[in-house]
């Protein structure tokens, strides 16, 4: 008998602007013991269907507008607040994706652990909650419990602060755990514990998890059955086995074969649009025979990097920080260096101390044979255009108060790329169509967009200087695996059409395996590896290259 | 933190320093002098009053006399007006001030921080915008209607409170309302956006995971960084009130500080416009320098380095 | 929510508990009524003083603390203005009837300090040369300046010492009155006249010898003139002796209970003059035991220090706050005094004074807001007194300047000012308009020479080439920042733009900034007034010579002066009186001044108040008041 | 919790046929939604109208009538008269003009400099930031009062001989270029004091916005700080300025009082709000009108640029649009 049945859950949004359906029917159960995975892309409402079980959904906008979830004899959608309260937490808990956020920040990691205890067990004192509330904290791996339990959540790095999260949600011993995409925002080989470490807890603790995530290879690896979700319903339930290698649904069939894996080839990615049209076979463009001329004489290096180090002073304590430290590299014409890491290593720093963003402490960068770290600000100014860089944060990144025909128009007056009003504005227009949006959008604010097309516009307004060399700072680590095809596709477009050469900055192995021609490891602000991609995946020399390739989910 | 605040303490004699300079001069610059009087006051009288104050001395020298007494004595000089040192007038009046400026704050917390809440909670209802609406009366009737409203409606018609007075215990609370009202409106303004910034935080989702009751999420995982908009804006309004208001003072009879400013710039009685300006200024240091630590007692992130990734 | 709007009340209620527990341990008894069964007097009083040293203080608050705490000579009747009671003095008399210009003062041999201490003669002695001491510099020793050699000491006036005892100086002393004896403060920065000749030092005589254009003199002073005084002054300057060992001064003491004040003029109302709290003694061995003579604000007057003779002492001193006296048990006559203490309250803000009184808080009021007389009127008709007051309020004009340099405009702007209607509409307080410039005085003839005339008002500006306003330049009026000041700014504008066409602008300024803008000529029409400081027509008329510290009009008169001084020499009072009669009609009949109108004074009384009646000086001798519930 | 991608492409492009082609633009059409702001907006209008437009039809608000002083609501005198007997109702409408030009125009003022000086304290950071802080704290702590007396006395002659001028030489009508040339000192006053804490609130707003991505994108594509920070840095602190300027322009009003009494500001027999309600509280006990007549019309025109400027915010607030 499933511990957990959901039938025919409705959750809508009214809103001033209409009604969104954001769960539409929607039934599947769990059963004691397992973990079953959720899998959607954003907006797909596999989120929304878990607030609305725990009845987390602000109301308005959000109202359930119809279903039962009957729990322990009660219906979870429509029970009294109080008694939801009672459920929630105690039998049954959530984790979030983003430790950072949803830790606060104001309270000490031991009284927010000991929280969930305190309220839901009245008998209990403050002593028996700090003990099992250490306890907990020692099951999910932290050191030191003891100690570190009256550390502050910003003092913990992000695994550890969802190995924080989980001892809170687990220490009332719940029935039932929702996790929402707790390993989205972490380092693979950290996602790697995380996701052991879920798997040892639900035999020890015997709990049931709903496992909710946009990636499929972490899916594959923890999930037992999976239920995918497209635009607020189900469409297709299944074991692991059965999803990934018979998917019946279209969108399922693009969703996987949309992700670039280590196994990928072709320059291009399928899409999931081309799957929901109905193509039963996939174009992608064969790869170009390019591999031989690559192997004999790398063309010149457009940048080259020489002894580049980066050092802060930390203003409090005054400590040295090598963020990065003597790292030299070689980007050819026409070509993508990759560069790897995990978060903290230096690989941001580095893009942006090469466009000058970051003073460097020592070493050079040079362009076409001038050394930028020696030039001055003015000096700069022709070089600017030159090189350029597109963010992860597509919103982030554009100035909110500016249409896209400012944001697009103002570097190319600025650069006096084009002088005259109507001038500027077929360029703009050109650009947008190049990106493969229209000059409809012209109008329109950044926070109109989804965020695929915010990247995209990032890409039109590197575009719009006319660059030879862009840095592409994990521009599409935040997307779901459909959009991020596309931009993908759009960014071998573009090098393809303008013979740009690209330095892209990922922690996403497989992407970088996909775009890149060479690529580089770095850790802790050196290059610990750096050679062509094919010799880095199928030959890594050092033991940090091969931990990291091993911890790539669905690739064991 | 030693550092930080000796590197503030530094700042803070610099900004003394520079205040002292462009009171001195300001001083100067008025018309007048301490013995302008419309009694029949002799040039030579004159001339003996300003060398028994050492006003007859040159401008630089006086510059810098005052420094050199303040520091090497301790000496604040006497008023001209009061016939005091300036050191006693602040000593007698400073804590009533502080009594004053302290039941002032408690009004404006105990009033505005739960009305900002109630206001957060019931965000764009009725509840909130007249909330909002008897926080901008706060602002916009002035000290010298609401004190006499308050002697004429509240004071005449409770026995055990006087109309005007300082000397029982009761008697500090209808200026320290008046006092504290402004303070409470624009308590309530920024208690409420700073809660309702707060709660649209993640980690209110969290709280609320957790299965605990709604009081339990405002009280101890919202107010806490909700706060911290008021606590800044604290920091020098809690100088201001703690060093008097000439009005709030004027109307209730209370022995403070803030008569001093307007007494001792109309009768330009230049040593105690120093003193008081001065110890204006201090307070000021002091308290931004006070709210800048209780914003990291509050907000831990903010006492290890600016943020934490 | 709930629970959370819970919280709210409990706050809100824990608050209100606070303040009821409060109200435990308040009987119903008010404080007016608490203090009228104790018998101490609560009175308003405006401001703190300055200080309680009668030498140093220069305002009418302070006098009335101070009224409490000494006693001088003779002692204000109860009652009647201009009448005096014997104080320190048993009984005095001019030693000449016709010729009073030497007073003789027996004073009571049981006469006490307040710490059992003998006062004698030679108090009065140590308090008139302290409060001359050139060093001390008091805003009032002109007070003094009616004994002999007082305003020679007052001003160090050395050259003239010295040389009046030389029998064969060549020149009549009279004219070197331009003469910079005395500082000037618009002479050029580096030349001694900025300091005055008196006020030289040895070292600094030597250095004008040696270099004579350092001192300007008048043209008309010769040569030899010069140069015996610089002599004389540096010969005395080297010398070390001191001004006081030069003069004659008019006061001494023949026997410790006897003052004999010989006086420069005959003044036969010099009673009245010693009631005024410059002629109170001092105790000499309190002072001198806190400092010295010269020194301004040292510990004597403080609380626990402060020795007096008069009917209180000081009993508590809180800054700001209050001061309060008790009963003198060494006065001489402490068993007359009624009540067992006074406390005065700083209260400056005028509504706040009143609505304490009101409330039951307060048994008499320094004044009365205008603005609260109609209530008062409706509410508390039975305590709001009216009295007149000796003073008048005025407008200055500065003649210096165009339009007012033409006595027609002066006129004519006077002739328009319907006192009246300010008066009754406006202030509203009971004034009287003025019809001259010195108030009532029993026996002193009204001027009667200022009134309401527009039709003669038009034809005099007309006549002074500017009709019906015409060519008249935009009139400054300075006033204050009060609301009152500016009431009757606004009315007195519309009341001349109605009737002269003038356009009046109303500059208002804040106390100093308005004294410091009116004594440098900085207005065409300024705000004024003055308040007698003691019973003779005289204080109302000597400000209006030149150079006098308060004329500040740029106005003056020969002829004016002449028939002062010719006063000032008249033995007899009625003659006197004919004299000051005649010198104010002159100078109405120029009218450097507009006269408005004659002070009131509006208080609140409370009914347990007794023996408080109207005075024309407002000074209401403590030991007399009583409270007694009927 | 809705997250920025829940609305589908679909019902995006719905709504783009009205795109808007300014952020005011923009902004209009958001506000026109608030109801609250736009009944405030009408208040604030028909203030504007009766102040500006309506006054001049009234009665001469100067006119002194001794005799009929205090008089009680009629339909010569609609709200009657005060202590001097003049119409109480054209002097509010008066009065009304030269508060709202008052607190208007110190309010702008002070967020011209407040914004430029914060933002540039804010963005320059490090010892720079650090001096005009401190330069902050000096000008907080100085002495009001003084500052007033001396401004006084500077600017005594001034307004008259400036006056004179725009008589003489622009031809200007002397009544009004009097009225102008005497408020003009009072900006001064305010404008020294008026901007200091909306410029502690502007620089902690930059302080976060300077970390933002799109600021460094305008650094990668070679922008003058100059423009990065009054193209992209000053116009995302729009939305808290609003509601601190707002919050600040009765006490500009109320401080204009202040003033005048110090003869830096309104001459008499002009009037303004400020000076009206200090006048009417002194007959707080007799004639409650003379305070309440004058507070009433006052506190409404406040309370409609409080809300309007609570709206002004959320319409500046592009991306609080959504719902």
């Amino acid at each position: 008998m499933p511990i957990l049945d959901i039938q025919n859950l409705k959750t809508y949004f009214h809103t001033r602007t209409g009604t969104t359906k954001a769960v539409d029917d929607v039934s599947f159960s769990l059963e004691k013991g397992e973990i079953l995975g959720i899998v959607g892309e954003s907006g797909s409402g596999k989120s929304v269907t878990c607030y609305s079980l725990l009845g987390l959904l602000p109301q308005p906008p959000a109202k359930i507008e119809g279903g039962c979830v009957p729990f322990d004899g009660e219906d979870l959608l429509h029970v009294d607040p109080a008694i939801q309260r009672k459920i929630r937490g105690k039998r049954i808990s959530m984790i979030f994706q983003d430790p950072m956020s949803c830790l606060n920040p104001y309270l000490r990691i031991l009284d927010q652990v000991m929280e969930p205890m305190l309220a839901h067990e009245p008998g209990a004192t403050k002593e028996q909650a700090r003990e099992r509330a250490i306890e907990m904290l020692k099951k999910v791996g932290i050191a030191d419990a003891e100690e570190r339990a009256h550390s502050f959540p910003h003092e913990f790095s992000g695994g550890m602060r969802q190995r924080v999260m989980i001892a809170m949600a687990l220490v009332t011993h719940p029935d039932i755990l929702l996790a929402d995409e707790p390993t989205t925002a972490l380092d693979v080989t950290v996602q790697a514990r995380i996701l052991r470490l879920l798997k040892e807890l639900r035999t020890e603790l015997d709990v049931s998890v709903i496992f909710i995530t946009h990636d499929l290879g972490v899916v594959a690896e923890v999930a037992d059955r999976v239920v995918v979700m497209y635009r607020g319903k189900v469409v297709e339930e299944g074991t692991v086995r059965e999803i990934f290698d018979t998917p019946k649904h279209p969108y399922v069939k693009g969703l996987l074969a949309c992700r670039p894996t280590f196994q990928t080839t072709s320059r291009m990615l399928p899409t999931v649009e081309d799957f929901l049209e109905g193509k039963t076979t996939i174009e992608v463009q064969e790869p170009k025979p390019a591999e031989d001329t690559q192997e004999e004489a790398p063309p010149e290096p457009l940048i080259e990097v020489k002894n580049l180090k980066v050092h802060f002073t930390q203003s409090k304590d005054h400590q040295l920080i090598k963020a990065v430290d003597d790292v030299s590299l070689k980007i050819p014409k026409g070509k993508t260096l990759g560069l790897v890491g995990e978060s903290g290593c230096g690989k941001t720093t580095t893009g942006r101390a090469i466009l000058q963003l970051v003073k460097a402490t020592s070493g050079q960068v040079f362009y076409d044979n001038h050394d930028l770290c020696q030039l001055h600000r003015d000096q700069l100014l022709p070089y600017r255009k030159k090189l350029q860089i597109i963010f992860q944060d597509p919103y982030a990144s554009l100035n909110p108060r500016m249409t896209i025909e400012q944001a697009l128009s103002e570097p190319i007056r600025f650069h006096q790329i084009c002088t005259g009003r109507a001038e500027t504005r077929d360029r703009v227009v050109s650009l947008l169509e190049e990106v493969g949006l229209s000059a409809e959008h012209l109008r329109r604010y950044p926070h109109e967009f989804s965020g695929g097309q915010r990247q995209r516009l990032c890409v039109a307004r590197a575009l719009a200087v006319e660059p030879e060399f862009i840095v592409c700072d994990e521009c599409v680590s935040a997307m779901d695996v459909s959009i991020q095809a596309q931009v993908l596709n759009l960014l071998r477009n573009l090098q393809d059409s303008h013979n740009l050469t690209y330095l892209f900055i990922s922690h996403d192995l497989s992407v970088v395996k996909f775009v890149s021609d060479y690529v580089a490891v770095m850790k802790a602000g050196k290059i610990v590896e750096q050679n062509t991609a094919e010799d880095v995946y199928r030959n890594p020399h050092q033991d940090y290259t091969k931990e990291l390739l091993a911890a790539v989910p669905g690739e064991g | 933190m030693i550092r930080f605040i000796f590197n503030r303490f530094l700042q803070g004699l610099l900004v003394l320093f520079a205040l002292y300079t462009i009171t001195f001069f300001l001083a100067k610059a008025m018309p007048g002098e301490p013995f302008t009087s419309e009694k029949n006051v002799s040039e030579f009288t004159k001339q003996n009053l300003r060398k028994l104050y050492g006003l007859d001395k040159s401008l630089p020298e006086q510059y810098f006399r005052y420094p050199y007494r303040v520091l090497t004595q301790g000496d604040f000089g006497v008023s001209s007006s009061k016939g005091k040192p300036v050191r006693d007038i602040i000593a007698n009046s400073f804590p009533v001030s502080l009594v004053l400026g302290l039941g002032a704050l408690g009004f404006a917390v105990g009033i505005g921080i739960p009305l900002g809440i109630l206001a957060a909670i019931r965000k764009n209802t009725w509840v909130d915008w007249g909330l909002m609406g008897f926080a901008m009366i706060g602002i916009c009737v002035p000290a010298f209607t609401i004190g006499p409203l308050l002697q004429i409606l509240v004071a005449a018609n409770v026995p055990w409170l006087k109309v005007a007075g300082w000397g029982s215990p009761q008697d500090f609370l209808l200026p320290a309302f008046t006092l504290g009202l402004v303070s409470a409106a624009y308590l309530a303004r920024l208690t409420r956006s700073g809660i309702l910034e707060i709660l649209s935080q993640d980690f209110i989702r969290t709280a609320h995971a957790k299965g605990l009751s709604p009081t339990t999420v405002i009280l101890k995982h919202s107010l806490r960084g909700g706060l911290l908009p008021s606590v800044a804006y604290l920091g020098p309004a809690f100088a201001a009130l703690i060093s008097g208001s000439f009005i709030v003072e004027s109307i209730f009879l209370v022995p403070g500080m803030g008569q001093h400013f307007v007494n001792a710039a109309v009768s330009r009685d230049e040593f105690l416009l120093l003193g008081v300006s001065m110890f204006f200024g201090f307070l000021i240091i002091v308290m931004n320098l006070f709210s800048d630590i209780l914003t990291g007692v509050l907000d831990p992130r903010v006492r290890m380095g600016k943020e934490g990734a | 929510m709930k629970t959370f709007r819970n919280l709210f009340v409990i706050t809100q209620s824990l608050l209100l508990a606070s303040i009821l527990l409060l109200q435990t341990g308040c009987e119903g008894e008010t404080t007016v009524d608490k203090a009228t069964r104790e018998g101490i007097f609560l009175m308003g009083n405006s401001a703190e003083p300055k200080d309680l040293d009668p030498h140093i203080v220069s305002g009418v608050l302070e006098n009335n603390i101070i009224s409490s705490l000494f006693e001088g000579l003779v002692l204000e009747h109860p009652s009647k203005d201009g009448v005096a009671l014997p104080g320190v003095a048993e009984e005095w008399y001019p030693e000449d009837k016709e010729n009073p210009t030497t007073w003789i003062f027996k004073l009571r041999k049981e006469a006490k300090w307040s710490d059992g201490h003998p006062l004698t003669a030679e108090d009065f002695l140590f308090s008139f040369r302290r409060i001359l001491t050139p060093e001390l510099a008091s805003d009032y020793a002109f007070m003094l300046f009616y004994i002999r050699d007082a305003e020679a000491y007052h001003k160090s006036q050395r050259a003239y010492l010295l040389c009046r005892e030389e029998e064969d100086f060549p020149v009549e002393w009279e004219s070197l009155k331009d003469v910079d004896f005395g500082p000037n403060d618009e002479a050029e920065e580096d030349l001694f006249n900025r300091k005055g000749l008196d006020l030289l030092t040895a070292k600094e005589l030597e250095e004008l010898i040696k270099e004579p254009k350092l001192f300007e003199w008048p043209e008309s002073v010769t040569e030899e003139v010069r140069n015996l005084i610089l002599e004389k002054s540096l010969e005395f300057a080297k010398s070390g002796k001191k001004i006081w060992d030069l003069i004659d001064f008019g006061a001494t003491a023949p026997d410790p209970h006897t003052l004999k004040v010989e006086l420069n003029a005959p003044l036969p109302f010099l009673p009245e003059v010693t009631k005024h709290y410059t002629w109170f003694p001092v105790p000499k061995h309190a002072v001198l035991k806190h400092g010295r003579m010269s020194e301004r604000f040292t510990d004597w007057t403080k609380a626990e220090n402060l020795v007096c003779n008069g009917p209180f002492v000081l009993k508590s001193w809180v800054f700001n706050d209050h001061i309060e006296v008790e009963r003198n048990p060494k006065y001489w006559d402490a068993e007359n005094v009624q009540l067992n203490g006074v406390r005065f309250l700083p209260i400056a803000n005028l509504f706040t004074e009143c609505r304490m009184f009101f409330n039951n808080q307060l048994h008499v009021t320094y004044t009365l807001a205008p603005e609260l007389i109609e209530y008062a009127k409706l509410h508390y008709a039975k305590n709001l007194r009216n009295e007149l007051y000796l003073g008048t309020y005025f407008i200055r004009t500065n003649t210096t300047r165009k339009p007012f340099d033409d006595p027609r405009v002066r006129l004519a702007f006077s002739m328009a000012l319907d006192q009246k209607a300010i008066i009754d509409n406006v202030l509203q307080g009971g004034q009287k308009p003025a019809t001259g410039l010195v108030p009532a005085f029993s026996g002193y003839p009204d001027a009667n020479m200022v009134k309401f005339d527009p039709e003669g008002a038009k034809k005099l500006l007309a006549e002074a080439g500017y009709p019906g306003g015409k060519g008249l330049p935009d009139i400054e009026y300075l006033t204050v920042d009060k609301e009152t000041s500016k009431a009757v700014g606004e009315a007195m504008q519309a009341i001349w733009k109605e009737h002269l066409g003038a356009n009046i602008e109303i500059v208002q300024m804040e106390w100093t900034s308005y004294i410091t803008n009116m004594f440098d000529l900085n207005y065409d029409l300024a705000a004024g007034g003055w308040i007698g400081d003691y019973m003779d027509p005289l204080t109302f008329l000597d400000m209006w010579m030149k150079g006098a510290g308060n004329n500040r009009t740029g106005w003056s008169s020969e002829e004016f002066e002449n028939i002062l001084k010719e006063a000032s020499a008249a033995t007899n009072a009625k003659d006197r009186y004919t004299l000051l009669s005649k010198a104010e009609k002159l100078f109405l009949s120029e009218r450097p001044i507009l006269p408005l109108y004659y002070y009131s004074r509006n208080y609140l009384l409370h009914k347990d108040v007794k023996n408080w009646h109207p005075l024309l000086l407002d000074h209401h001798p403590w030991k007399y008041v009583k409270l007694q519930r009927d | 919790m809705a997250t920025a991608e829940q609305t589908s492409e679909p019902q995006k492009a719905e709504n783009m046929h009205s795109a808007p082609s300014s952020l005011s633009k923009d902004a209009w059409l958001r506000m026109k939604k608030n109801k609250v702001a736009m009944v405030s907006l009408g208040v604030f209008i028909v203030m504007i109208v009766l102040c500006f437009a309506m006054a001049w039809k009234c009665k001469d608000p100067n006119i002194i009538n001794l005799t009929n002083k205090f008089a009680a609501p009629s339909a010569e005198h609609w709200f009657g008269t005060d202590a001097l007997g003049r119409d109480l109702f054209s002097r509010i409408l008066y009065g009304g003009q030269i508060s709202m030009l008052v607190g208007l125009v110190a309010t702008f003022v002070s967020v011209c400099i407040g914004v430029t000086y914060g933002s540039i304290s804010g963005f320059a950071g490090g010892r720079t930031d650090a001096f005009m802080m401190r330069v902050v704290d000096i000008l907080l702590s100085i002495p009001f009062l003084v500052l007033v007396i001396v401004l006084q006395a500077v600017l005594k002659d001034w307004s008259s001989d400036t006056s004179a001028w725009f008589v003489e030489t622009l031809k200007w009508k002397k009544d009004f270029s009097d009225r102008l040339t005497n408020i003009i000192p009072l900006f001064f006053a305010l404008g020294i004091f008026g901007w200091l804490t909306l410029a502690r609130i502007v620089r902690a707003q930059v302080l976060s916005i300077k970390e933002r991505e799109f600021i460094e994108a305008a650094h990668a594509l070679g922008y003058s700080n100059s423009r990065i920070l009054f193209r992209h840095i000053i116009p995302n602190t729009l939305g808290p300025t609003v509601v601190y300027a707002t919050l600040t322009v009765p006490s500009f009003i109320m401080y204009e009082a202040t003033l005048s009494y110090l003869g830096l500001g309104v001459k008499p027999p002009n009037s303004s709000w400020g000076i009206l309600i200090k006048e009417g509280a002194n007959y707080m006990e007799t004639h409650p009108e003379l305070l309440l007549l004058p507070g009433f019309f006052f506190s409404l025109t406040l309370f409609a640029l409080n809300f309007l400027g609570d709206g002004l915010r959320d319409a500046l607030d592009v991306k609080a649009s959504k719902d």
